[in-house]
């Protein structure tokens, strides 16, 4: 299959990802979009990797794999500490801060 | 990382040649933040609240004196990864003195204690880190890996005073959209890639500028052009760049104010610093095509910082808005695209930081003292004048100097970018910044006018104050003064005597710059320098 | 052949995708990403990135998603109301505007490699002893601070989502100020107005003046942990 | 003696005088104004006449990065100025000192800020300073209106403050312009020395946007109409020592700077909206006077005389001729000798009925106080220009400028001079004359007051005996500064001589560029 | 000591005692003010005599001589110093004006005695006397316009003296303005001749004049008119003339100094002055001859219309001034000239005289309630009459022989003149009328209840001291004037200045009786050399029959008056009836205060308070400070409103921006 075909799939994905963040309101659910953007941009740099034939596009999906494990964790993390508030976990109901 | 290269040489790779004298910031701010880390650990009170703040403080004393001593020294570190020149010195410095700001700031933070000390102290450090790399960056993949290093502490950090629920909220909102932001960025980044193939800004810039195969044809590809463009996106969001700025007011309000402090002097430096790197040296190419874009993103900028700081009646929202405003003004800099360009960019990021401190440092103090909260109120400042002038005369300095009044070194900044405007012909954009400042008087202003032409309103009823507290918060001295409106007894003042200090050195710094502004000026020409390639 | 792999996988990542912003149930959007990366690293195979697909499946969809199940599991999300607002239709538009655009730019491009099938296959492409080489060479340092990362990802959990005896008073103080409920809430007989429930303090606002007593007391009990 | 002694030292003194216990430091601080007015009328006597350059120069780098260098001096068009400036300073300095000012060390801190700054702004011989120095000067005026003034004052202050500054920064870009563009002309280094800037003629298109952007800095200050939105608010808020130093000096600030900025570095703007400037100045004159004759506040009757008076001295400047420029300093000497008694006379009014300061209030206040009641009578005739004052011969020789340039501006200008008497005349006799206002209480003017005023009057009395004082050292320096809008209007041959050294040729456009407007 | 330096001490003088008095104002006890005023005046009065036997010493051909002090404003082209010109014109001007002067301060001593504000009376007094001979003595145009706005200004606070009253400060605040208008045309006329000559020095103006102007130029026909604004508004002339009656306002003797015998007659002054400009410019000199000729007529119908007696004989000036600008500008200057001295004796005569009756009336002025004083005020009437005899134009009073020397060259020179020449005679006619009206009215008849109390042998005093013009009780703790009235008959000063007076009106036309002596044209000749019109004067013989017709003309008008006032005392009622619409127009004045009011005074202040309320506050306040302020606000309200605290909102934005960059940078891939 031409590259071209693996960047759309990877445009499609990173669309998607981005209405999930606009359409959900848990931000655990938000968290998985923001998974689905990388993985698009994973999936391009892999493509673009093998479109030149070098290796740099796979390091650098690794070293975004790293990140997107890391923004999890944290993220993660903050929705239990939100949890252990009790504050509710929906990013609509989080407008304390405004204006 | 020093362990692994054993490793490295006995699968008989050979390892990547290592100037440790450049790598030496890094190194130091690497090891001082794991060493904070561990004695945060130690289970000693005085360990935790006094070595590792104190550790913090000498660790970045000591990239201080890293930095300082790699001045003129240009060098190309790590198989490229680095560039130590002397932009990202500077820029370096600019995070370090910010980061020891925040370090003493958060000596009586409650975010601190409630993250852990050795926790928040090494975090901060971690971010500074990240922004060392993000600005020394050299090819793609350093580049994301620094913003993220960057970014991730700061997330951690906004959400450290978890008792807030306002803390929270700041932090999973800076997560998410800034998970937006770098998605979009590290897409764009892939784009460039693909359309480059490359990751080196160097090969990137050549292959643009047509020595590679595809000589001359990518100046106006689609593929490269979207790339630029979603990693303007992923800066400009960093650099709080209308319309990608509407996470900085909420964040900035609901975080730690010595965190908000921080994110607001060296987060905003690490991304315009960026923005010069990358449109700079990796796509100068297509400057014709990237400044018009950024120019007017200047232009929206400056007008809704500007303009949405007006109503506020926080002044850490203020501030944010007023962040937005002179983000745009940076980069307006970063638009001219030449030597005069960045000089004067980095100067402003430089004059920006001192006066900017300073506020914060007052807006610190007060929350101190009015335990009950609405510290950071703007009505809060009231009487400040003739009650604590020195608190008053650094916020008033800070004020005055980010609206551009002569005498303080916001004047000097402005002239310098106004001055590099006018030379690369955009004097457009220098109206646009004028017209920015035009606006931005009514909000500075009116803080000044609220320390110094106002009473605080609670002042003839203290009695009052005390029918309405609640019976728990008897017994401690913040609720004492709390009863007298906020205003300290003497000893609450002796207590915020750090704050003071800081607060009165960098607004002195603010004066001092302004009237005497040939150093830092011929500090800042070596920055434009540094850069190759552009006039 | 390829292409028929590369159509099931291509379609089974969409799918995933859209799973995991269409379905209610956050326990299942986990789920269905995990179908998305699985997908993902057929993908990655098919571009001869077979190290990147290994650590996909086993770091993402093994250990990132089990994570999250865990935290599905903790907090207990459950079904989520579909949202009232306008953002609803805005924002699939926004994205399919995105899509398109990325479309435009992805296939508008000069660059011959798009329409080909990739750069001619070299032994060891994408082998971990080629992305090895590479990350103790050219990218040594973003390697090295990506462990940094990783330290301060692990940070970062700790500080937000440990419990620290005596260092959290809010849930103390906040059952001070929010006794619980009397029984009758919600009940026929508060509809009916027959009870006078004006002394109960609302749950809607806690009081600002609980967080002034909170803040000495940190010290004293720092020292005690 | 240099002038950086004269310039710097009303700040030393304020400073110095915080350390006193609050209740000396208002009469410390005037006793001790007293010093830079000695060294004012030193360099006043020290003055070498028939020079038409700088005297007393100091030059000094400041900013090297931009060729801005630290450059002051004294020539015949600011001397004068600078003495007005100290002594109405003094004058402000001794009047406030009779009185109780909260926080006193503050507010004399400001004071003397001011006065540094206004005395910055008229040495400043490099554009860039000027400017600083022009900015600088509103700050002290934006806190003692804020704090200590009346009314509505915060308002008020702020008005005042984002007004002037709004044309200041527009005057800010100017001037950076007006320098990175010669420089880019003629291929210099970078420099906002006034003197080498001068050398450097900007091509039609710069000068003509710079130009306004001066303009507008210039009009707002002053201010002229319809750029006066901030005047009556701020006027009426400022304490009195404030706004007699606001109004006597700073607002001169501004057209000095026409004469030392605008003419020299513009001249074929200058001459290109020539038309347009007299126009707005006619406007101002007239506007001024009908709302000065119509308004019952004693203090906007003279911050719209002030309003009128500085539309005559900007037709003065902007008739581009030497007559009208010589009138036009004149004027700016005598309009502030005038100006900053009348606010103390207001306030003197105000003390005796009741604090009021609207005119249908007062009435009859001549007839136990006869000497405020001469003292107000010479200011009023002097400020509306008696024959026999030097108001008068300043306000011939600009008419006779404009006469010669725009014969029909000139002849509706006088329009302005009949205004003046009526209501100059209108507040006379409403105040001190008619029947007894409900309020009021006749008390002679005190020896504290009359010890700000009388010294201010009896130099008003000697000037009108001897207008030739601010004539006689300012004739050369206006000539020199006129010359280069006269040779641009083809006026007089004796000019080119004056301007010899200027390359009239054409040099390539460098107007704002609208680059990157367009993808 | 030259004639140049008596002529310093001639200002001096006056200045010294203004400063004098000005500064002891509080230490000098009872009348020491005046009497140094007197003293000063005086003085100056012994120094102009000096002065005039100094330049009687010198060649006819070397009686201009100029003096400077220093430079007054030179710089730039324009040459003014502080410079004195003594020629005859100036030093004859002097003469009458400090002597008349000296008279009128003799007189105020007394009359002003029980005044508040004595001392600053007299400083104002000496200040303008001051004023006038700077006036008079100026070098140059720029001190001419000085001491021509000095005199203004002194004018000004003499009329608004009684500062309380409001109609005083109306007055007042009048007479300044038009006096205004009058200098600012002054001072365009000064700039048209300026331009062309290059100098503001009168001699080297009149010198080079010829050669710069062609005869009748625009620029000096313009100029020449513009100077004749500055005449007009000084001397009373129409149209600018509404202040004079309403400066009665003022003390009598400030009447007698100012609006009768000095200020006014500044005018005829500057234009014998300016003659060698106006010969330049015919059409000018022309247009003053009618302005002249018109007020002398349009006063004279006033004047037989109102009944303040202070009034009539202002508007009294009004006519005599305008025979003196009518002759002047048609070429008369030594007739004029002579006329001016004469009515400076017999007018400062006069309103002394009415002082005085004011004075036996208790403050009030109106004919209407005077009568009969004629027993009551024996030396009063006797001066009355003859001021009015001299007034009238019956021989021999010096009227006489002044004006009807004007009319003769009128009729002599012919070509249109000798409109105006009749003109004068019907105006002859109706000041006989006039000025027999006033006393017949007040003199004779039956004493009114004032003249019969002062036939008792005391002064009558108001209870309350009123304004004689609104009849309002004026605040006694502060009253101004006094609460007493001075009159002849019991302070000799005032006799002593009277009868001075009285004497020189009666003798003084005897200075230049036609073919005997000529003594003023004599005098004034070195001054009018040069001019073509002075030459040109009638014959001896047409002098004689130019004043034997106005003789009679005189008669036939005291006549006509005798007639109406004292043979049927009915007929001015009848005549008031019959003419009606005429009656009504006279004592109006001609509607001019109304047509001033209407198209000047009420637009301006129409334009003020648009200027205040439409243009500053709703333009300048709400539409540009306003609007941009609302702009502002309103996309501060848009960003803050758009800052909703939903994070989703800002992704939405975020992307909407993404899009946007995206497909700029598409487009302009």
């Amino acid at each position: 299959m031409a590259i071209g075909w693996y960047l759309v799939v990877s445009a499609l994905i990173f669309s998607i990802g981005a209405a999930g963040v606009l359409v959900r309101r848990s931000p655990l659910v938000i968290l998985l979009c923001l998974e689905l953007m990388l993985n698009a941009a994973n999936l391009a740099l892999v493509a673009f990797s093998r479109m030149w034939g070098g290796e740099d596009g796979q390091v650098f999906a690794l070293i975004v794999m790293v990140i997107a494990a890391c923004e999890v964790t944290v993220g993660l993390g903050l929705i239990v500490a939100m949890h252990r508030r009790q504050l509710p976990i929906d990013v609509d109901d989080l407008r304390e801060l405004q204006g | 990382m020093t362990a692994l290269l054993p490793l490295a040489a006995a699968a008989h790779i050979k390892g990547p040649h290592i100037d440790w004298a450049s790598l030496s910031p890094f190194v130091v701010l690497a090891g001082g933040a794991l060493l904070v880390l561990l004695v945060g650990l130690l289970g000693s009170s005085i360990a935790r609240e006094r070595v590792v703040p104190a550790l913090s403080f000498l660790t970045l004393a000591a990239t201080i004196g890293c930095d300082i001593s790699r001045f003129h020294h240009q060098a190309s570190i790590i198989s490229g990864a680095l560039r130590i020149d002397d932009l990202a010195l500077i820029l370096d410095l600019v995070f370090a003195i910010s980061a020891v700001a925040a370090v003493i700031l958060s000596a009586r933070e409650p975010a601190a204690a409630r993250a852990g000390h050795g926790e928040y102290h090494s975090l901060l450090l971690f971010s500074v880190f990240g922004m060392a790399v993000l600005v020394s960056a050299q090819n793609l993949v350093t580049l994301f890996i620094g913003i993220e290093l960057l970014s991730i502490p700061l997330y951690i950090l906004c959400a450290s005073d978890s008792r807030r629920a306002a803390s929270l909220e700041s932090g999973l909102k800076y997560l998410v959209i800034g998970s937006v932001g770098s998605a979009t960025l590290v897409y764009g980044l892939a784009l460039i890639y693909g359309a480059t193939g490359s990751t080196d800004f160097s090969a990137i810039a050549s292959a643009i500028t047509g020595n590679s195969v595809q000589a001359g044809g990518l100046l106006s590809d689609p593929l490269l052009l979207t790339g630029i463009a979603l990693s303007i996106v992923g800066f400009a969001f960093k650099a709080s760049i209308a319309p990608f700025h509407q996470w900085t007011p909420d964040v900035y309000e609901g975080a730690p104010t010595p965190i908000t402090a921080f994110m607001a002097t060296a987060t905003k430096a690490a991304a315009i610093g960026v923005f010069l790197r990358f449109f700079d040296v990796a796509v100068i190419g297509t400057q014709e095509t990237w400044a018009p874009l950024l120019a007017a993103l200047a232009t929206i900028t400056i007008i809704v910082g500007n303009v949405g700081a007006l109503g506020q009646s926080s002044m850490k929202r203020i501030l944010a808005y007023s962040g937005v405003g002179q983000a745009g003004y940076m980069l307006a800099g970063v638009v001219i695209g030449t030597k005069l360009g960045i000089d004067a960019t980095v100067f402003y990021i430089a004059t920006y930081l001192p006066v900017n401190i300073a506020a914060f440092a007052v807006i610190v103090a007060r929350q101190r003292q009015r335990a009950g909260g609405g510290g950071e109120d703007i009505s809060a400042l009231a009487g400040l004048g003739s009650r604590q002038p020195w608190l008053a005369w650094p916020m008033t300095i800070a004020m005055l100097s980010l609206a551009g009044i002569p005498g303080t070194v916001g004047f000097i900044g402005k002239l310098y970018l106004i001055r590099a405007l006018v030379g690369g012909d955009y004097t457009w954009l220098a109206v646009v910044i004028v017209i920015g400042s035009m606006i931005s008087l009514g909000y500075y202003l009116r803080v000044v006018a609220t320390m110094w032409m106002s009473v605080p309103e609670g002042e003839p009823a203290p009695a009052r104050a005390a029918a309405a507290r609640p019976a728990i918060a008897g017994g401690s001295p913040e609720a004492d003064a709390a009863d007298t409106g906020g205003w300290p007894t003497p000893d609450r003042a002796v207590a915020n005597a750090e704050i003071a200090v800081v607060a009165v050195l960098f607004g002195a710094a603010g004066v001092l710059f302004g009237i005497i502004p040939s150093p830092l000026l011929r500090l800042v020409a070596h920055a434009g320098r540094s850069i190759t390639g552009i006039f | 052949m390829s292409a028929v792999l590369f159509f099931i996988a291509a379609i089974g990542a969409i799918a995933g995708a859209i799973g995991v912003v269409m379905l209610r149930n956050s326990f299942y959007s986990v789920l269905s990403l995990v179908c998305h990366l699985v997908s993902l690293a057929a993908l990655f195979l098919l571009l001869r990135a077979e190290f990147v697909a290994a650590a996909q499946v086993i770091v993402y969809a093994g250990a990132v998603m089990v994570l999250y199940v865990f935290v599905v599991a903790y907090v207990g999300g459950g079904e989520e109301i579909p949202t009232r607002s306008g953002l609803r239709l805005l924002g699939p538009l926004l994205a399919l505007a995105l899509a398109v655009e990325l479309c435009v730019a992805l296939l508008g491009t000069a660059l011959k490699g798009i329409s080909g099938k990739g750069a001619p296959y070299l032994p060891g492409f994408g082998t971990p002893e080629h992305i090895g080489k590479l990350f103790l060479t050219k990218y040594l340092f973003p390697f090295e601070v990506a462990s940094l990362l990783l330290l301060v990802a692990a940070i970062g959990a700790i500080v937000l989502a440990r419990r620290r005896r005596g260092l959290e008073p809010d849930e103390e103080l906040e059952a001070r100020y929010h006794p619980p409920l009397p029984s009758w809430v919600g009940s026929m007989a508060e509809a009916g107005g027959l009870t006078h429930f004006e002394e109960t303090p609302g749950r809607q606002e806690p009081p600002p003046s609980p967080e002034s007593p909170a803040r000495p007391e940190t010290e004293p009990i720092g020292s005690q942990s | 003696m240099t002038l950086s002694i004269l310039i710097w030292l009303p700040l030393v003194i304020a400073l110095i005088a915080s350390a006193l216990p609050p209740g000396l430091v208002g009469r410390a601080t005037a006793i001790a104004s007293l010093a830079p007015l000695g060294i004012a009328i030193s360099f006043l006597a020290r003055f070498k006449l028939g020079h038409s350059g700088l005297q007393f120069v100091t030059d000094r780098n400041w900013i090297s990065a931009f060729g801005i260098h630290y450059k002051l001096g004294l020539d015949g068009l600011n001397i004068s100025l600078v003495l007005l400036t100290t002594v109405l300073f003094t004058a402000s300095l001794v009047w406030a000192a009779s009185r109780e000012w909260e926080r006193p060390r503050l507010f004399y801190f400001w004071l003397g800020l001011a006065q540094s700054a206004v005395l910055g702004a008229f040495c400043a011989q490099d554009l860039f300073l000027f400017v600083a120095f022009f900015d600088l000067m509103l700050i002290p005026f934006y806190f003692l209106t804020g704090t200590w003034g009346t009314g509505d004052r915060v308002r008020a202050t702020m008005k005042l403050v984002i007004y002037t500054l709004v044309g200041s920064f527009f005057m800010l870009v100017a001037a950076i312009a007006t320098a990175v563009l010669a420089s880019n002309a003629h291929g210099t280094n970078l420099t906002f020395v006034l003197s080498a800037l001068q050398h450097l003629p900007l091509s039609h298109t710069s000068q003509d946007w710079i130009f306004l952007c001066f303009a507008l800095a210039f009009m707002v200050k002053m201010p002229l109409v319809p750029f006066h939105g901030w005047l009556a608010d701020a006027y009426r808020s400022m304490p009195i020592p404030a706004v007699a130093v606001f109004s006597g000096v700073l607002s001169k600030v501004a057209a000095y700077g026409f004469l030392r900025i605008v003419l020299p570095l513009f001249p074929y703007a200058s001459v290109h909206y020539q038309t347009l400037v007299l126009v707005i100045a006619l406007v101002s004159i007239l506007w001024a006077t009908s709302l000065a004759f119509t308004t019952t506040n004693a203090r906007l009757v003279i911050a719209y005389s002030s309003v009128a008076q500085l539309g005559f001295i900007t037709l003065g400047i902007f008739s581009l001729r030497p007559q009208g420029g010589q009138g036009a300093l004149l004027q700016m000497l005598n309009h502030g000798l005038v100006t900053a008694p009348l606010f103390f006379i207001v306030a003197a009014l105000a003390a005796r009925c009741g604090g009021s300061e609207d005119i249908r209030e007062m009435g009859g206040l001549a007839f136990r106080a006869p000497v405020l009641a001469a003292l107000f009578l010479i200011v009023a005739l002097a400020t509306l220009a008696m024959p026999g004052s030097s108001n008068f011969v300043g306000e011939f020789m600009i008419l006779l400028g404009v006469f010669k340039a725009k014969l029909a501006i000139s002849v509706i200008a006088f329009l302005g001079v009949i205004g003046a008497a009526v209501y100059s005349l209108r507040i006379y006799i409403r105040t001190m004359h008619n029947p007894l206002g409900p309020r009021v209480q006749s008390r002679e003017i005190s020896w504290r007051d009359g010890l700000a005023i009388v010294p201010l009057v009896v130099v008003i009395l000697v000037l009108a005996f001897y207008p030739q004082f601010g004539l006689r050292r300012s004739e050369n320096s206006l000539k020199a500064t006129m010359a280069p809008a006269e040779v641009q209007e083809g006026l007089s041959p004796a000019a080119v001589a004056l301007v010899a050294p200027v390359t009239a040729e054409y040099c390539p456009s460098a107007g704002p560029s609208l680059r990157g407007c367009t993808p | 000591m030259t004639a140049t330096t008596f002529g310093w001490l001639v200002l001096l003088c006056p200045l010294l005692g203004t400063v004098v008095i000005g500064l002891g104002y509080s230490r000098l006890p009872g009348r020491t003010p005046g009497w140094i005023a007197t003293a000063a005046i005086g003085l100056s009065f012994a120094c102009a005599i000096v002065m005039l036997i100094a330049l009687l010493h010198r060649g006819e051909n070397h009686r201009e001589l100029t003096s400077s002090l220093w430079n007054y404003a030179s710089s730039v082209g324009v040459d003014a110093k502080l410079q004195i010109l003594v020629d005859p014109l100036s030093v004859f001007m002097v003469l009458v004006v400090s002597g008349v002067s000296t008279l009128i301060h003799l007189y105020s001593i007394s009359y002003m005695t029980s005044d508040r504000g004595y001392s600053r009376y007299f400083a104002y007094l000496n200040f303008f006397v001051f004023s006038m001979l700077l006036l008079l003595l100026a070098g140059n145009f720029l001190l001419l316009i000085v001491g021509w706005a000095f005199v203004g200004a002194a004018s000004y606070l003499l009329i608004s003296f009684w500062y309380r009253r409001t109609t005083a400060t109306r007055a007042g605040i009048k007479a300044f303005v038009i006096n205004v208008v009058g200098d600012v045309g002054l001072v365009l006329g000064t700039f048209f001749i300026f331009t062309h000559t290059g100098t503001l020095d009168f001699l080297h103006t009149f010198a080079a004049a010829p050669h710069v102007f062609h005869r009748d130029s625009t620029d000096l026909v313009v100029g020449c008119l513009l100077l004749l604004v500055g005449a007009f508004a000084k001397s009373a002339q129409v149209p600018l003339h509404t202040w004079l009656p309403d400066a009665m306002e003022g003390p009598t003797p400030v009447s007698a100094l100012i609006h009768a015998a000095t200020m006014v007659t500044a005018g005829v002054y500057l234009i014998a002055r300016m003659h060698p400009l106006f010969e330049l410019a015919p059409t000018a000199a022309d247009v003053g001859a009618v302005g002249g000729c018109l007020t002398l007529l349009m006063a004279g119908t006033i004047g037989l219309a109102v009944t303040d007696i202070k009034r009539v004989i202002a508007y009294s000036t009004m006519s005599q001034i305008g025979y003196m600008i009518m002759g002047v500008s048609a070429g008369a200057y030594s007739g004029a000239l002579f006329l001016l001295m004469a009515h400076a004796f017999f007018k400062a005569l006069l309103f002394m005289a009415a002082g005085s009756l004011i004075g036996a009336m208790a403050g009030n002025q109106s004919l209407d309630r005077m009568s009969g004083f004629r027993r009551a005020l024996p030396f009063t009437f006797g001066c009355f009459v003859i001021g009015g005899m001299a007034l009238s134009g019956l021989p021999p009073f010096s009227g006489w022989f002044s004006k009807d020397d004007i009319l003769a060259y009128l009729n002599h020179r012919g070509g249109g003149f000798e409109i105006m020449g009749i003109a004068g005679y019907i105006g002859a006619i109706l000041t006989a009328i006039y000025t027999f009206r006033m006393i017949f009215r007040a003199f004779l008849g039956d004493p009114c209840p004032e003249a019969k109390e002062l036939a008792e042998g005391h002064l009558a005093h108001a209870e309350a001291p009123t304004n004689p013009q609104t009849g309002e009780v004026e605040d006694t703790d502060v009253g101004f004037p006094g609460p007493e009235h001075h009159i002849a008959e019991r302070e000799w000063p005032m006799k002593i200045a009277m009868g001075t007076l009285a004497l020189l009106a009666t003798v003084g036309g005897f200075l230049q009786i036609p073919g005997v002596d000529d003594a003023i044209r004599n005098f004034l000749a070195p001054t009018f050399a040069g001019s073509r019109l002075a030459a040109a004067a009638p014959t001896t013989g047409a002098d004689w029959i130019g004043l034997v017709i106005g003789g009679a003309i005189a008669v036939v008008g005291v006549a006509v008056a005798y007639r109406i006032w004292v043979l049927a005392p009915g007929t001015a009622t009848v005549i008031r009836e019959r003419f009606a619409p005429l009656y009504q127009l006279f004592v109006n004045k001609w509607y001019f205060d109304e047509l001033i009011d209407f198209t000047i005074v009420r637009p301006a202040l129409w334009f003020g308070q648009v200027a205040e309320t439409v243009l500053d506050r709703t333009l300048v306040g709400d539409v540009i400070t306003g609007g941009t302020v609302g702009v502002v606000g309103a996309v501060s309200a848009a960003v803050r409103r758009a800052q909703t605290g939903f994070l989703r909102y800002y992704v939405a934005l975020m992307l909407l921006g993404i899009s946007g960059v995206v497909i700029y940078f598409l487009i302009s891939s």
